[in-house]
């Protein structure tokens, strides 16, 4: 579903990826693990449009969209749940919502998927008409992916998105993502849970200083003891 | 009697120029609302849409509510060029380096008017009557700018407020990357709303000549800089229909206070209104920081 | 550790300027149109650049300290020259004080535009009542040149409107730089940048987010009321409401600063440099045309350098051995 | 016809080329009164080129005018003048228009010793302070209205009520306190006075109370764009007066285009205007010399260059060029304290008029203002009568019959 | 006993985000706080460090009364924290950030000394070699570490620490936390307090822990002993830990 090669891109002056080689494919979830500031976040950033790619390529679909733009992308159905949620702190948390079902294709199924949003999470109806900026760290993730969600996309790519959740939560998002795999959803995702990301996980790549460092079946990382101890801290 | 009567007259006279106030802040509060980027050369906008106006006026004989239309058009196309040209690469720079840059510009088109039409102060004189009401004689073309300007602000309030496109507005302002990820296209927007500011603030400069159809110059615009500002401010800045109700207010205090102030024995009561909008505007300011409808 | 070497270049650029503008006929007063922006700049600096606050009625305190000298030179002729021009500078420096003190207590609990605009207000309130309240002369204002020869001689009133004027703002230049340089390298110019990048944040880090803000705003204040003193009234002897009120001069400080570097030493000096320069030659070169010329290059300098020249200039030179001298 | 072009075969004397400086505002508040006056000095410059030059000695001088844009602000003034006396080593500088620009550049040239010739500088007070390098050609603020009162008194003795509106600003304001003064010795009564702020946009509050108090006669204004809106603004309120006399903005043709039909009868003072009888046949029989280009001729040069009729202040920057080449004559020298020195008793007529300065402050004693009317679409002077081409048209029409198209012709 | 809150409420319109919490630090303990998304911890902190004023209830800190102290005074007398969304000052370089904690905490610093502790606790939290860069660039975790050094080099008595470890990486977090206790034994900075959702790093770390619970303080204890709490499973944990 998504091919990205020889990837390059950093920031200003500064390289961060020095050619990333990866492959989604359709209907599963790959997790890209790795220390902090190896590249994860920028690896999204690059594939989304956030960021210009430097060089590379980046196939979606059958599609060449290495320089497409980020709205261009989703529509294309690709959405990505950044890193800092990025929120929309003074309208509600239903008009967060709203404006994830911004492009003309969302906005057909928004009732469906508000529908689906409520159901995966129950608080976010229960906060509908607060201000999204005043919700507390774990209810603004869950709008973050929520808002993402809305979008109806086919691929998300999601950059730690348990990051400060209360434990009861972290597992309902890895259930969730599982969920959404059921669904029919595509999902990249960068994590520092390394256990809990490998237990929902079907590929993983281990992301080293801006190069692919290992990449294969979750079943290949968990027999590496190698990988495990090298990169995994583990 | 005479006293009740003059202010009376004076509230009128400053409910509609407080009107063309607000619709001439709209443009301003704007710009600010979403690209953060405040226009010191706002008035030579308003200028521009005078002249429009003007030589519509006095070329072909165009009354000056169709030049309405033109104003917007030629001031949304020049509020893209600009945004093409030299906005768009300052949208991450510093707050300042486009104030910088709107200055300049500020410059540049009143200095190129100048090239073109002179320095010269010019008017046009569009009769069409007028009526006695509440103890003065109020010029229709007066009442034409004030219902346009109430129509035309109540028309940017259901497009912000109603539609997609103006969440998308307000969306981006919040939060821009979030705004990718929901697929709006920034640029666009910034695009959009930069191009819509400066086509109001060029209508709004038609809308000036219908309440003050003379003193047409190109450097005219240096006051409505000015006022605009303060009305921005107690309107609650980022807010364009709170800019609206604000030059109303602003207007209804510059002229009405001035039958009041004039009982002060020794002084020039028209130079203190303009004093005691100031203190009005930091009163405002000390009880509520955010502006009228700041914050909201 | 503190780095006070780029006064070494401050400095240096004023010796370069004075001896451009003695030694090179007809140069003296465009240099010393130079030094009133850079002057300009420079105190307003102190406050925008540090705090990033816009104080748009900065002019009003040019003002009343235009004010404050004619006041003194042109009531008080009693008291002899020296002892007035004494109380010429203590009411500019005084009024500068009061009305920034006010301003502050009032405007600075005002976040962002809200406070740039708050003080617009300011600006026309002062104006507007010194011109309703026929306050000082109302609008006839106060002119002083005859004033000044009849009390002391058409020399002394050369002398003053010449050599005085502008020695006093080289002196106030000079002193706004070395200022900002101090504050630069101490705890408060520390606390500033700190509330300028997040006043919450700055509250919580043990910052006294609204004294330092007051202090910052009542030095800039203070020079631009000394700027107006010198500048203004001693130099042009007269002074009038609408011209000492001009928002204008707010704005080309502000483009000063931000053409140079907001927050640095040197900007407000090269943006000052660049800005009255180039207007100056053009002028000569392009009667009535410069404005048209001037508005493109000032759009393309800011384009290159959002920063400003010096912001630019001062990351280019991180870790070479000009670092120290640019700042 | 003269021959333009060849430098008149003079002999053995050489020719030179002496410059005027000004700074002028081509930008800025001032810019349009800069352009008109720069082009008035222009054609004072060619004309004495063409009419012999200036004679010193057995040098020639051809003037230029050296100019520089001031943009209407008083620090570039400082600096331009610096610049002028002493990069373009420049003797005599045409002042900068306007009172505050020129306060601004009298220090510098009394420092530098170079003569400033006032032509945009009305005020009194510029020639209270002492300047010695100082001289006024247009004449003083304090004679701008003093004319119009003359007029409405030797037309109707019994309008007595007089209202002041004008703009709050040092130019008008020393005006119209030097008119309520001559007023009330003429007898007239003040009923009302008030003044309003520069780039004030609305004056009804003004004008509201205007209307109760009841006048017969109005003078006030202060420049362009604020004559305008009192006018305009007079006739919305439907303010019926006598006569009306406005400071600047009548003068201007646009006034009229502005107004329409609604000017008529508007009255307003001026230094100068096309029609004047100021002739080489009037100064002779005044016994006082005439210099420079006649009425007609300034005329048609300033037509061809700009496309329409001169304001006053080409008439008044064009006479003060006019000034330099006679005192420089008179004087035999290009030292400025002895130009200044030949000044003091300098008379002589021009298509702006007498030129006379008060020796003591160098300020314009000789020239006088005349008054213009719009009448039937055209600015006509009526006053003084001396130098009038039309009568007065008093009581002016009221604004209801100007609605039904009366003019003050009609 | 160094800090006390008396029944602290603290309210956003209808919402009651803190109610009536009363709580005891003392001296030298390590407590770790935790409780559900939007259960209030972070407004405890910033109702302790003087963001917010409280809606009701008072605060003492060394027996002294702070309730109405602005938050700089707080922080000179001791108190510290760091942000659930790291707050950096942008434009500054990361040393002058922390050199800014320095000076104006309760180590008073003058500005030599400010950059020389800033260099000592860049080094110390691991990102010495950022010192020179904007702290706008640095990426969320740097931030975070910065903080930390910045709010070290306060010098407090009581550290407030708000999910500091969120997004670290196992090896990270261990580092950390062995930094912590480091610092805590020859800084001098006897007491700390922990927001973390992070469980095996609460465990690893404090000694007390307070739960929180809609507003409210749910219980509090030994660590062990509340986490295993079936309350504290239920509401929190979603399952009972695995660890220890
Ligand atoms: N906006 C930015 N400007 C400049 N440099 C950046 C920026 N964002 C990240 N970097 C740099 O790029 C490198 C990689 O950062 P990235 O955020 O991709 O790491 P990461 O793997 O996502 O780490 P983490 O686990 O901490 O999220 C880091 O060295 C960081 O300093
Ligand atoms: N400024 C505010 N205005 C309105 N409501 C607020 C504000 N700040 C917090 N809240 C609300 O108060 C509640 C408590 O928020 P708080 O941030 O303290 O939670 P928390 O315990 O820190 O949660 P998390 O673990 O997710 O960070 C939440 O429901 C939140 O939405
Ligand atoms: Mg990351
Ligand atoms: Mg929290």
């Amino acid at each position: 579903m998504l091919n990205v090669t020889d990837l390059q891109s950093g920031y200003g002056e500064m390289q961060v990826l020095w050619g990333i080689d990866l492959e989604v494919k359709e209907k599963s979830i790959t997790v890209i693990l790795g220390p902090n500031g190896a590249g994860k976040s920028t690896t999204l950033k690059t594939i989304f449009g956030t960021l210009k790619p430097w060089n590379g390529r980046i196939e979606y679909i059958g599609q060449d969209i290495t320089f497409l733009p980020p709205h261009k992308k989703v529509e294309l159905g690709m959405t990505l749940v950044p890193e800092g949620r990025h929120l929309f702190p003074n309208m509600t948390v239903k008009d967060n919502l709203y404006m994830g079902a911004y492009l003309k294709r969302a906005e057909e199924r928004f009732e469906d998927s508000l529908e689906l949003v409520y159901s995966l999470f129950p608080r976010l109806k229960e906060r509908e008409s607060q201000k999204a900026g005043t919700l507390s760290g774990g209810e603004q993730q869950m709008l973050a992916i929520a808002r993402a969600l809305m979008t109806s996309p086919n691929l998300i790519l999601m950059d730690e998105p348990s990051q400060g959740l209360a434990p009861k939560l972290v597992k309902e998002v890895f259930e969730t993502i599982l969920k959404l795999k059921d669904e029919g959803l595509t999902i990249l995702l960068v994590e520092q849970n390394v256990f809990a990301s490998l237990e929902i996980s079907d590929y993983a790549y281990i992301l080293h200083e801006g190069k692919i460092a290992f990449g294969g079946t979750v079943d290949e990382v968990k027999e590496s003891e190698e990988v495990k101890r090298a990169y995994l801290g583990v | 009697m005479a006293f009740v009567e003059q202010l009376i007259s004076n509230l009128l006279y400053g409910a509609i120029l407080g009107s063309v106030y607000g619709l001439a802040t709209m443009g301003l509060s704007l710009i600010f609302g979403v690209l953060r980027i405040v226009n010191v050369g706002h008035g030579a906008f308003i200028m521009v849409g005078a002249f429009i106006a003007y030589w519509m006026f006095i070329l072909y004989g165009i009354p000056p509510l169709i030049s309405l239309f033109l104003a917007i058009a030629v001031g949304m196309a020049i509020g893209l060029a600009i945004y093409m040209l030299v906005v768009k690469r300052l949208v991450d720079a510093p707050e300042l380096a486009s104030l910088l840059a709107m200055f300049a510009i500020g410059i540049f088109i009143e200095e190129f008017a100048k090239q073109i039409w002179g320095a010269d102060y010019v008017g046009y004189s569009w009769e069409i009557g007028g009526v006695s009401m509440l103890f003065t004689e109020v010029p229709f073309t007066k009442l034409l700018a004030f219902a346009s300007s109430i129509v035309i602000a109540a028309v940017v309030y259901v497009w912000f407020r109603k539609t997609k496109i103006g969440k998308a507005v307000r969306a981006v302002v919040e939060d821009r990357e979030g705004a990718t990820t929901c697929g709006i296209d920034v640029n666009r927007i910034y695009a959009l709303s930069f191009s819509l500011g400066i086509g109001l603030t060029v209508l709004s400069g038609v809308l000036v000549t219908l309440f003050t159809p003379v003193g047409i110059n190109v450097y005219m615009g240096g006051e409505y800089t000015l006022k605009a500002f303060v009305i921005a401010v107690l309107g609650g800045l980022a807010s364009p229909w709170g800019a609206f109700y604000a030059g109303f207010i602003f207007g209804l205090i510059e002229n009405g206070s001035y039958t009041l102030l004039g009982l002060i024995p020794g002084v020039e009561p028209f130079g203190l209104t303009r004093f005691l909008s100031s203190v009005v505007l930091m009163l405002v300011l000390l009880v509520k920081p955010t502006g009228l409808l700041g914050g909201e | 550790m503190r780095n006070y070497t780029p006064l070494v270049t401050l400095l240096l650029i004023y010796a370069v300027m004075i001896a451009i503008g003695q030694g090179i006929q007809g140069m003296w007063q465009p240099i010393m149109l130079v030094i009133f922006y850079i002057a300009v700049g420079q105190a307003l600096n102190i406050f925008l650049g540090m705090t990033g606050y816009v104080n748009f009625g900065y002019v009003a305190l040019l003002g009343v300290g235009a004010y404050g000298m004619a006041v003194a030179l042109g009531y008080y002729t009693d008291l002899g020259l020296i002892p007035a021009l004494t109380l010429g500078f203590i009411l500019a420096i005084l009024l500068a004080f009061i009305v920034s003190m006010v301003v502050g207590g009032i405007a600075l609990r005002l976040r962002g535009a809200y406070f740039a605009i708050a003080t617009i207000g300011v600006n026309e309130g002062i104006k507007y009542l010194i011109l309703g309240g026929k306050i000082w002369g109302g609008s006839s204002g106060i002119v002083l040149s005859g004033i000044l020869r009849k009390a002391y001689g058409a020399e002394t009133m050369r002398f003053l409107s010449t050599v005085f004027a502008d020695a006093g703002l080289i002196v106030v230049a000079i002193l706004s730089g070395i200022i900002t340089m101090y504050i630069l390298n101490s705890r408060l110019g520390y606390g500033l940048i700190a509330l300028r990048e997040d006043e919450d944040a700055a509250k919580v880090m043990g910052i006294n987010v609204r004294r330092y803000k007051q202090i910052a705003f009542v030095i800039s204040c203070i020079l631009a009321g000394l700027i107006g003193a010198t500048a203004w009234t001693l130099k042009l002897t007269y002074v009038f409401p609408q011209d000492v009120f001009a928002i204008n001069y707010t704005v080309e400080a502000i483009v000063i600063v931000m053409l140079g570097g907001a927050g640095t030493l040197l900007g407000p000096v090269v943006g000052g440099l660049i800005y009255a320069l180039l207007k100056y030659y053009l002028t000569i070169a392009f009667p009535g045309m410069q404005l048209l010329i001037l508005a493109p290059l000032l759009i393309i300098v800011i384009l290159l350098f959002p920063e400003g020249v010096v912001g630019y200039l001062a990351k280019a030179a991180r870790g070479t051995r000009f670092e120290k001298f640019v700042r | 016809q003269q021959q333009p072009t060849t430098p008149a075969p003079s002999g053995e004397g050489k020719v030179e080329t002496l410059y005027f400086g000004a700074p002028i505002s081509l930008s800025g508040k001032f810019a349009e009164e800069g352009k008109a006056s720069l082009e008035g000095m222009k054609i004072a410059a060619k004309w004495i080129n063409e009419n012999g030059g200036i004679k010193v000695g057995d040098v020639t001088y051809k003037i230029e005018i050296k100019a520089y844009d001031d943009e209407s602000k008083k620090e570039n003034v400082q600096s331009l003048i610096e610049r002028l006396a002493t990069v373009d080593k420049v003797k005599f500088i045409l002042a900068p228009y306007s009172s505050g620009l020129t306060l601004a550049a009298a220090p510098i040239a009394e420092k530098y010793q170079v003569l400033l010739n006032s032509h945009g500088g009305a005020s009194d007070y510029i020639f209270e302070q002492g300047y010695y390098y100082v001289v006024q050609t247009l004449s003083p603020a304090s004679r701008y209205q003093t004319g119009f009162l003359d007029m409405v008194k030797a037309k109707d003795p019994n309008a007595k009520r007089l209202a002041l509106v004008y703009e709050d600003g040092e130019f008008s304001r020393a005006v119209h306190e030097a008119a309520r003064e001559y007023a009330k010795q003429l007898g007239f009564e003040i009923v009302y006075e008030k003044t309003y702020p520069a780039g004030a946009t609305d004056l009804s509050p003004i004008l509201n109370e205007l209307k109760a108090a009841n006048p017969d006669v109005l003078i006030g204004g202060g420049h362009f764009a604020d004559g305008q809106l009192l006018a305009k603004q007079l006739a919305e309120l439907k303010i019926d007066l006598k006569a009306i006399s406005i400071l600047v903005a009548p003068t201007f043709t646009s006034f009229y285009e502005a107004l329409g039909n609604k000017a008529e009868g508007i009255a307003g003072p001026a230094q100068w205007e096309v029609g004047v009888k100021y002739s080489p046949e009037a100064a002779e029989k005044l016994g006082i010399e005439w210099y420079g280009p006649t009425q007609e001729e300034f005329l048609s040069a300033y037509k061809e260059a700009m496309g329409e009729e001169p304001p006053y202040q080409a008439a008044e920057a064009a006479a003060a060029v006019l000034s330099y080449a006679k005192a420089i004559e008179k004087a035999q020298s290009l030292d400025p304290a002895k130009v200044r020195e030949a000044m003091n008793d300098l008379e002589f007529m021009s298509i702006y008029g007498v030129w006379k300065i008060d020796p003591e402050t160098g300020k314009q004693i000789g020239h006088e203002m005349v008054i213009i009317q719009w009448q039937n679409g055209e600015k006509k002077i009526v006053w003084p009568e001396s130098a009038a081409n039309a009568e007065p048209c008093y009581p002016m029409p009221t604004w209801d019959e100007k609605e039904g198209g009366a003019t003050c012709g009609s | 006993m160094l800090l006390k809150l008396e029944e602290v409420t603290k309210r956003f319109g209808g919402l009651v985000a803190v109610n009536s919490v009363s709580l005891e630090i003392d001296e030298g303990e390590k407590v770790g706080i935790v409780g559900p998304n939007g259960s209030g911890k972070t407004t405890l902190y910033n109702v302790i460090s003087g963001v917010y004023a409280p809606d009701g209830g008072r605060i003492f800190f060394e027996g002294k009364e702070i309730t109405n102290l602005p938050a700089h005074e707080r922080t000179k007398l001791g108190i510290a924290r760091t942000f659930q969304v790291p707050r950096p000052f942008g434009s500054a370089t990361v040393r002058e950030n922390v050199a800014i904690g320095a000076m104006f905490g309760r180590a008073n610093a003058g500005v030599d000394e400010a950059l020389e502790m800033a260099d000592r606790y860049l080094e110390m939290v691991g990102i010495y070699e950022l010192r020179e860069k904007e702290a706008k660039l640095l990426t969320p975790l740097e931030k975070k570490l910065m903080e930390l050094a910045r709010a070290l080099a306060m010098k407090p008595k009581l550290l407030l620490l708000d999910e500091l470890l969120a997004g670290m990486n196992p090896q990270d977090i261990n580092r950390i936390l062995d930094l912590i206790n480091k610092v805590k034994e020859e800084e001098n900075i006897a007491t700390i307090a922990m927001v973390e959702h992070l469980m095996h790093a609460i465990t690893k770390f404090a000694e007390r822990v307070v739960v929180m619970h809609q507003g409210s303080k749910l219980i509090e204890g030994p660590t062990m002993e509340v986490l295993n709490h079936p309350k504290v499973v239920e509401v929190y944990l979603g399952e009972k830990l695995k660890i220890g």
